[in-house]
């Protein structure tokens, strides 16, 4: 392949070497330094792809972010969708195609669309497809294959992304002459600096603007300063890194491509900056007539980037059409450039005079006070037909490139997403950053300050103030003189189709709205700029209107007669351009994605058949743990048996652990619990319930006193966070006065439960040396002992009314006392129980859960647990709500047993219990199993309940829903095995 | 992310903190005086305001100790309380 | 090539206390160890025989020795606070240690905790406790070679190590 | 003009110049029957529905920005009935169902389309949270079904497994519906309006005026109008709405994020929620997914957004999904909710006679039409219909909470 529109030199293209590339399926050459699209120009190619709704062939139109229409595929490795052409360098062994065609981009089907254009304007899926009633599915799923740009890889990439936090001084966004002039003065300072810019080399508008500094090539000005600042150790600079978020506190999220480590495909800088200094320079907007699509037609600085840094040519005769000053100095760029340019169409009666002397001294036939109203040709622009003065009829003028200038808006997103409400400038027709609500400021073309004078002075200035607001002392820069420029002298036209005309003038390429459907949705009293923007979708695509929006808020305003001004802008936000999903994510999608706490004991699990499951507070433990080829079922039954005639091992390190300490820790306990702590003895516990201030139950444990002023809380493992911010919140907040600190010590403490008959077998053979027989070590004893060989603090607490031993010793030590009771409870055949497992046995026993028979507003009397409510207690958490709750009469959920009829059909968790009136159809729910289980102790089903004042109703029966059908039970009370506790008590 | 100066640490990202809730809702040292109307509106109901609130923060993830701050809810920017700098 | 220059290696575990109480107590304390405990949070003072003082808040420190004599300083320190109200507890084994080194340490770090840790603000004898990924962390700078010790919850050891090599890059 | 295909047609013919506004753009009169606070779906449907079920048509909707920009402009459009307490149940499976013929009753084509939702199950609990959902809802009539890891990943085939959270199993909820949300409010607005309601934007309410019988009219910016009955709908403002008629309401308004990648072609059906990671995500007809997750961990009422949420979010998403990962993110936004103490819907009478709320909570896109119709039945009648009896406010007072878990699937 030639490349046949490359200049023979020039740009900053290294042509040395060639890189092959293929797009959609051919074969082409381009150099280092290339875009996509600059290389796809170079080989002349035109139709880079279909326009979303219409199909209509587009060519690329801008030379940067701002793209709205090259918008390809990668295929192969780095299959990727959506990527625009325009910012997009070429490597070797590129594989790109256009999207959104069928088969392909010069005979695509959907370009039939085109054709019925007429009768899809903006929103007329909103008016039809109403029949047959309620099957828009079947019209939506038809639409949704046509909609839709690229098409989601199949496979993951595997790409490894980076989050890094970061802090300086002085972010600057933008390395154009702005941003670098800031860097360079606040880099003097000796203020830490991060400088970044989205393009692959700092320099901006400059890269491609031939402008002089000091009479010099302007790039030579950037070599000099980005030489300067590439060796000051205070200044980061990031090349292909874009602030693409910009929230509360001045914190900005960067992306950085391909980034100095090769492993990284892209890093996301998340930087909190003391001052910002947005210099983001401004974006060139198009011009409004019919066919303004067609490939061909792009923006003046992009044909005039092409030119000068890329050193290809966009076309070989253009037109420029403008309605500023930008218009003349492309045109007599691109003339420059070996592009042959017919006519200068300037919509303005006036243009600066010495612009026209220029281009009129270079030959190019300037038109004023003219309009583009359309432009011909399909696959590429062969003419546009002006009017000009009071001359209506339409001139026809032939070209193969249209260069539009329709004037400039200041990339104001930034300063827009930081809280900033651009306001609307005459001057320059565009909106521009008003008030700073954080600490930033915007400098430069991206405060409407056009010029490159004004970039460099307003960067140095700003470069200083913001040092100095960050305690730097201000550093001494002179703004080097520059070519002139002069203003951009912007007539704001919005539309120069033909009223009435073909409504082919697009406004936003992307989404494909016409300047038609524009007026439509005004017609229709969408008139706000948000109403607009949502019923057109103008605005919403993949550019996110960079080069439209204010377009369309002045096409608004026209139409209503008001000012851009009182339009105003839609909302802008993050990101400013699309950002990759896997730069988004960072690490964290990994197996990472949430922490996985550990006990020691979870590696033993993971080896021994453990089936671990989430316990909360990020603990997974085990639910059973399984033999070879045991099932589930088996599994929990096994080790439920082996508890009740043999002993279990069960590691409790999850549970929450609290150390309470201080003279007031019995009034806090007080406060926190239902019960009584007055006079609790060292060396004894207690079981209590907490309560939600509303009534509800919190949680329940045990808190052992484990010296005079020292209290050791126990909670269950998934409320263990929520109950430590319950009793420090009480503390700290309501009763600052109580002496009492809590230190939570769940990390410290290495947790082992042996119970089951055996239990104390098991602890005797392990070398416990404290006489733990039921006399010297009663229920709610806890004692320091050694266990093997080492120091523990061991308790008797249950949650399976067995008799039951809980040992806790510091966490390193944890697996060896597992080992250690593992290897004594063998001939007592020692069962290592799942958390399933657990739950069965407390069921077995109805211990209530506070998250199952507590679930929705049940209380404290509703779960039976009455008892610890002294009718004489003061106040504490949660009685005045208990108070007023109990006063409305009846209904209550409380706690039942239930034996089902059918003694094999376990009654699933949730599953409602019902009541049919008179025949209803859907019964009335009188309350919910809590749990079920098939007691292999009682060889039976059982389960608890929730019912509606389920106390009076022992002995009755209850009907159990299920999807697959009812059931009855038995109402019984909610205890099934050692009623006495006897148990428990050994 | 929104940058909260703690009193202690100096300021930090929020994901540290855990909100506590509007500063005036101290528990009332006599429930049982309450009406179960008033009692009912303390409990259920926080001021929700709308612009300037001092409310308790948290640093968890950090010293863990409350502390309090003056905070716009329309914008989330943090002011100093009583005229006493906040910075570092 | 993957990975960036740093290394992480598991420290053995150190005594470590954590102490509670008002400047009074910590006075008191600080008779007793003839050191005077740090009164700003996020401090870190050499003790003269058992490692280092680390003050968290203005009522709360953690105090690190050599694993084994923590009882031993606990029940010096109970002697010492007896008359004040204070809550001292043995933590040595809630807390695993790392240590992070190497040239590019700070890029890895950076990764993990979002404090500044820049060495003009987070330099040798430096310390911040933080959240370190959806961790908590007790961050101290070692050296400006540089070098950094991290203290986790020993429950998040094992997520705290996979993260950290995954941010070095291996 | 209606609405249809055939007069799509006609006006192809015509340049579209025959179109009129969809509704009319109303003055403030001096006095209404009823004055509805708040332009969005739940606001504008209840309008509707007192002029089309209940003949009052003296009715003036009340903006204070632009029509529909609250939050039914922000959210993910999921119509959804998998909640676990029977009265929420109930009030959703009648909720989705409301949804049916709304098209056609408003003549607006809001694009409702059955796609069905899949409930990523990864741990045995959610297991049997979702067994306890499936059971409540089945009694009325919903179709819930709990699917085994084979079946989830025929429907997901390009699902992943995860270390941290091996997948169990899932939820197949095939009545979960979707309708494009702005078209909510634009439908009932162009239908009330053609009963006779006035619409009317740019007006806030700064006021409510009382007197012994109660309400008896409105301050607004623009100027007052007289009323002895005020409906409020306004989401994300409640408190200070609610306050002006002296009525303090249990909410707290909390911003949730959502965000949308750039369109790509169909690549899922359904809307997939990832359960114990708090995420779910769907298509749009247009391309492309929208994402959205957990509520801001604390109370405000800016609508800026924050880089954490949709990283998480994001993260979540690939975790389970890793073949996303080229994809890309374009933009986020942010509503503000009102959440309710117990995370349910409150449509109620208050302490003020004449003033009635409909605060949708936490995901009230759902409820629109029942909710609304429920609304317009309470403020003509001043009583409740049975079905919103537990959902008034007197439920605060007996401590009788339906205390629906916020991160139970998607809002
Ligand atoms: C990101 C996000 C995702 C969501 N996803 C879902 C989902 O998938 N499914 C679901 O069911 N729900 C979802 N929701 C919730 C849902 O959007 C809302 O519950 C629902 O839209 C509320 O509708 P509304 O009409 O009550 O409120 P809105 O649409 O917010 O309307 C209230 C209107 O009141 C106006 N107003 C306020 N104060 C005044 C005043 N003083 N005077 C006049 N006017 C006033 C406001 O400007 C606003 O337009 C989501 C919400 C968010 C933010
Ligand atoms: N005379 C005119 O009509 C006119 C109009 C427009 C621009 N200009 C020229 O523009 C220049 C203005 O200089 P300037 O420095 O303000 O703008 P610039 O356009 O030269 O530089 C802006 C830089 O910011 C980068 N950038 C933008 N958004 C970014 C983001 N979110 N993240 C990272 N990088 C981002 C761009 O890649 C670019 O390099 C002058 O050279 C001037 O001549 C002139
Ligand atoms: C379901 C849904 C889909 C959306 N799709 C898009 C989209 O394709 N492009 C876009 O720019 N915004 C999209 N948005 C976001 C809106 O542009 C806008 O951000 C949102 O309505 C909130 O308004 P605000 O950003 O003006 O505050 C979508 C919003 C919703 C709720
Ligand atoms: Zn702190």
């Amino acid at each position: 392949m030639t490349e046949g529109f490359r200049s023979r030199s020039g740009g900053r293209i290294h042509r040395g070497r060639k890189i092959s590339f293929q797009f959609n399926g051919r074969r082409y050459e381009g150099f280092p330094g290339d875009t996509l699209a600059s290389a796809l120009i170079a080989n002349g190619v035109s139709v880079v792809g279909r326009s979303q709704k219409y199909h209509r062939p587009r060519g690329i139109m801008s030379a940067g972010l701002e793209e709205t229409n090259a918008i390809v595929q990668l295929a192969g490795n780095d299959d990727e969708p959506n990527r625009a052409a325009t910012t997009l360098p070429i490597y070797d062994g590129l594989v790109a195609h256009s999207v959104n065609v069928a088969p392909s981009v010069d005979f695509d089907l959907g370009s039939l669309l085109g054709f019925f254009h007429r009768f899809i304007p903006a929103g007329f899926y909103y008016k039809t497809f109403m029949w047959p009633k309620d099957r828009w599915d079947w019209y939506g799923g038809i639409i949704r294959k046509v909609a839709g740009w690229g098409t989601a890889p199949a496979k993951p990439g595997g790409g490894r992304y980076e989050h890094r936090n970061h802090h300086c001084d002085v972010l600057i966004v933008g390395a154009g002459p702005a941003g670098l002039s800031a860097a360079l003065s606040a880099g003097r300072t000796g203020s830490r600096i991060l400088l970044v810019d989205s393009d692959t080399e700092p320099g901006g508008k400059l890269l491609s603007d031939n402008l002089t500094i000091r009479s010099c090539p302007a790039m030579e000005w950037v070599d000099d300063i980005v030489a300067e600042l590439d060796l000051m150790p205070n200044i980061i600079r990031l090349t292909r890194a874009t602030a693409t978020g910009y929230f509360a506190d001045n914190y900005v999220t960067v992306i950085e491509e391909c980034p100095d480590k090769p492993w990284i495909r892209e890093r996301l800088w998340k930087v909190r900056a003391k001052q910002v200094i947005l210099a983001t320079g401004a974006i060139e907007r198009t011009l409004l007539f019919a066919n303004n699509d067609r490939p061909g037609i792009m923006l003046a600085s992009a044909a005039m980037t092409y030119c000068s840094r890329y050193g290809v040519r966009p076309g070989n005769t253009a037109v420029v059409f403008t309605n500023n000053n930008s218009g003349y100095r492309y045109a007599i760029g691109l003339l420059k450039a070996g592009v042959s340019v017919t006519a200068l169409i300037d919509t303005r009666k006036e243009a600066d005079s010495r612009l026209r002397a220029a281009a009129a001294g270079s030959g190019i036939e300037v038109i004023a006070d003219a309009r583009v109203v359309s432009a011909t040709g399909r696959r590429r622009v062969s003419a546009v037909n002006i009017v000009s003065g009071n001359d209506q009829s339409p001139r026809r003028i032939r070209c193969d490139l249209v260069a539009v200038s329709g004037g400039w808006n200041p990339a104001i997103h930034l300063h827009s997403q930081s809280g900033g409400k651009p306001i609307y400038n005459q001057r320059i027709a565009s909106f521009v950053p008003g008030e700073s609500k954080q600490n930033e400021r915007s400098v430069g073309a991206c405060r409407g300050e056009l010029t490159l004078q004004s970039a460099l002075a307003e960067g140095a200035n700003a470069g200083c103030k913001a040092a100095a607001l960050c305690g730097f002392a201000l550093a001494d820069i002179e703004v080097p003189d520059c070519e002139h420029e002069p203003e951009p002298g912007v007539d704001p036209v919005w539309d120069c189709s033909q009223p009435g005309g073909q409504s082919s003038a697009f406004i936003d390429f992307n989404n494909d709205v016409t300047s038609a459907d524009i007026r439509l949705a005004m017609r229709e009293g969408y008139r706000s700029v948000e109403l607009v923007k949502r019923y057109t979708t103008a605005g919403m695509g993949i550019d996110q209107g960079k080069s439209s929006s204010v377009s369309i808020v002045g096409l608004i305003a026209e139409i209503a007669g008001l000012e851009p001004g009182s339009v105003g802008t839609t909302t802008y936000r993050p990101a400013y351009t699309p950002v990759s999903f896997g730069a988004m994510a960072g690490p964290a999608k990994s197996d990472l994605i949430v922490p996985w706490r550990r006990t020691p004991v979870t590696d033993w699990f993971l080896d021994n058949g453990g089936h671990l499951d989430e316990t909360g507070a990020q603990f997974r433990r085990p639910l059973f743990i399984a033999k070879a080829d045991e099932s589930a079922g088996d599994a929990v039954q096994r080790e439920a048996l082996a508890v009740r005639n043999q002993v279990g091992i069960y590691d409790s390190t999850p549970l929450g652990k609290i150390l309470i300490q201080g003279p007031d820790a019995v009034a806090f306990l007080n406060r926190v619990y239902s019960n009584n702590w007055e006079n609790l003895p060292v060396g004894r516990g207690k079981f209590g319930f907490m309560l939600h201030e509303d009534g509800r139950l919190l949680d329940d444990g045990v808190t052992m006193r484990i010296s005079d002023n020292q209290y050791w809380m126990s909670n269950s493992a998934g409320m263990a966070d929520v109950v430590l911010d319950h009793l420090d919140r009480l503390l700290h907040i309501h009763w600052p006065e109580l002496k009492v600190y809590l230190t939570p010590i769940t990390d410290q403490w290495a947790v082992v439960c042996v119970c089951g008959p055996h239990a104390r077998d098991v602890l005797y053979e392990a070398d416990i040396d404290i006489d733990i027989s039921g006399e010297a070590f009663r229920f709610l004893d806890t004692r320091l002992c050694t266990i093997g060989g080492l120091s523990a603090r061991i308790s008797r607490v249950t949650y399976t009314g067995e008799l039951s031993f809980e040992i806790a010793v510091p966490m390193r030590h944890g697996l060896r006392l597992w080992n250690i009771l593992i290897a004594a409870g063998q001939k007592f055949g020692i069962t290592p129980v799942g958390s399933d497992t657990s739950m069965l046995l407390r069921t077995e026993k109805g211990f209530i859960a506070a998250g199952l028979e507590g679930d929705g507003y049940a209380d404290i009397f509703d779960v039976g647990m009455g008892w610890l409510v002294p009718k004489e207690k003061a106040d504490f958490v949660g009685k005045r709500s208990l108070e007023k709750n109990r006063r409305s009469d009846g209904g209550r959920p409380e706690v039942v047993g239930l034996l089902p009829d059918n003694s094999d059909f376990v009654p699933p968790k949730g599953a409602p219990l019902v009541e049919y009136d008179r025949n209803d159809e859907v019964p009335q729910q009188v309350g919910m199993v809590t749990i079920g289980f098939f007691s292999p102790n009682l060889g039976r089903s059982i389960a608890l309940a929730q019912l509606r004042d389920g106390r009076s109703r022992m002995g009755q029966s209850a009907t159990i829903y299920t999807k697959a059908g009812v059931e009855t039970a038995t109402i019984c009370e909610p205890v099934f095995i050692d009623p006495d506790g006897e148990r428990m008590r050994d | 992310m929104i940058y909260i100066p703690c009193p202690h640490c100096g300021h930090r990202n929020a994901d540290e903190f855990i909100y506590g809730g509007d500063n005036d809702q101290r528990r009332p040292e006599n429930p049982e005086e309450f009406s179960d109307a008033a009692w009912c509106e303390y409990i259920y109901t926080v001021p929700n305001v709308k612009g300037i609130t001092r409310e308790y923060w948290r640093h968890k993830r950090g010293c863990n100790r409350w502390f309090v701050i003056q905070r716009d809810s329309r914008t989330d920017k943090i002011t100093p309380l009583d005229g006493k700098s906040i910075d570092d | 090539m993957t990975g960036y220059n740093a290394r992480l290696d598991a420290i053995s575990h150190k005594g470590m206390l954590d102490l509670r109480g008002d400047a009074e107590a910590a006075r008191l304390c600080g008779e007793a160890l003839a050191c005077r405990f740090p009164a700003k949070p996020n401090t870190k003072i050499a003790l003269p025989d058992h490692g280092a003082l680390i003050c968290l808040s203005d009522d709360h420190w953690i105090l690190e020795t050599v694993d084994g004599l923590q009882l031993q300083v606990l029940e010096q320190l109970e002697l010492a606070a007896e008359a004040q109200f204070h809550s001292f507890c043995d933590v040595s084994d809630m807390y695993s240690h790392f240590r992070l080194s190497g040239l590019e340490a700070m890029d890895v770090l950076a990764q993990c905790v979002a404090i500044d840790i820049h060495p003009s603000v987070f330099g040798p004898g430096s310390t911040a406790r933080c959240a370190f990924a959806d961790a908590v962390a007790q961050v101290s700078c070692l050296d400006n070679s540089p070098a950094f010790e991290i203290s986790v919850f020993s429950s998040f050891e094992r997520y705290v190590t996979d993260f950290l090599s995954m941010a070095m890059g291996d | 003009m209606k609405y249809s295909g055939f007069n799509l047609a006609l006006q192809s013919l015509r340049k579209h110049r025959g179109w009129q506004p969809a509704w009319r753009s109303a003055q403030p009169r001096k006095s209404y029957d009823v004055v509805i606070i708040g332009g969005g779906g739940h606001g504008l449907g209840a309008a509707f529905y007192l002029a089309k079920y209940h003949g009052i048509t003296r009715v003036a909707v009340l903006e204070k920005s632009w029509l529909g920009g609250g939050n039914t402009a922000r959210n993910t459009m999921t119509i959804r009935d998998n909640f676990i307490y029977p009265d929420t149940a109930r009030f959703h499976r009648e909720a989705l169902k409301a949804w049916r013929g709304l098209s056609t009753d408003v003549n607006f084509n809001v694009m409702l389309s059955e796609r069905g939702m899949t409930t990523i199950l990864m741990s045995e609990r959610d297991l049997s949270d979702a067994r306890r959902m499936i059971n409540t809802t089945a009694m009325f009539g919903a179709e819930h079904r709990v699917i085994g890891i084979d079946e989830l990943r025929r429907r997901l085939p390009t699902m992943h497994d995860s270390q941290r959270f091996p997948v169990v199993g899932g939820i197949d909820h095939p009545e979960v519906t979707v309708a494009r949300h702005d078209a909510v409010a634009w439908g009932y607005a162009r239908a009330a309006s053609r009963l006779g309601v006035d619409i009317i934007e740019n007006c806030e309410v700064l006021d409510i005026l009382l007197d012994e019988n109660g309400v008896a009219g409105v301050d607004t910016s623009r100027g007052r109008i007289e009323t002895r009955k005020v409906g409020m709908a306004v989401s994300g403002h409640g408190t200070q709405v609610a306050a002006m008629a002296d009525v303090m309401l249990p909410v707290e308004t909390v911003p949730l994020q959502a965000f949308v990648s750039t369109p790509i072609k169909p690549v899922i059906d359904n809307v997939v929620v990832i359960r114990s990671l708090n995420t779910y995500f769907l298509q749009t007809d247009k391309g492309e997914l929208v994402m959205g997750s957990v509520a801001n961990p604390y109370p405000s009422f800016s609508q800026q957004g924050s880089s954490g949420i949709p990283e998480r979010t994001l993260a979540a998403i690939l975790h389970l999904f890793p073949a996303f990962e080229r994809l890309k993110f374009m933009r986020q936004w942010a509503g503000i909710l009102d959440l309710t103490y117990d995370n349910s819907p409150i449509i109620s009478k208050t302490t003020t006679p004449g003033f009635y709320v409909d605060v949708a909570g936490s995901g009230g896109f759902k409820t629109t039409p029942f909710a609304a119709k429920m609304h317009a039945d309470l403020i003509a009648n001043d009583r409740p219909d049975p079905l919103i009896v537990p959902f008034s406010l007197d439920r605060f007072d007996t401590g009788r909470l339906i205390l629906e878990r916020a991160s139970y699937g998607n809002r």
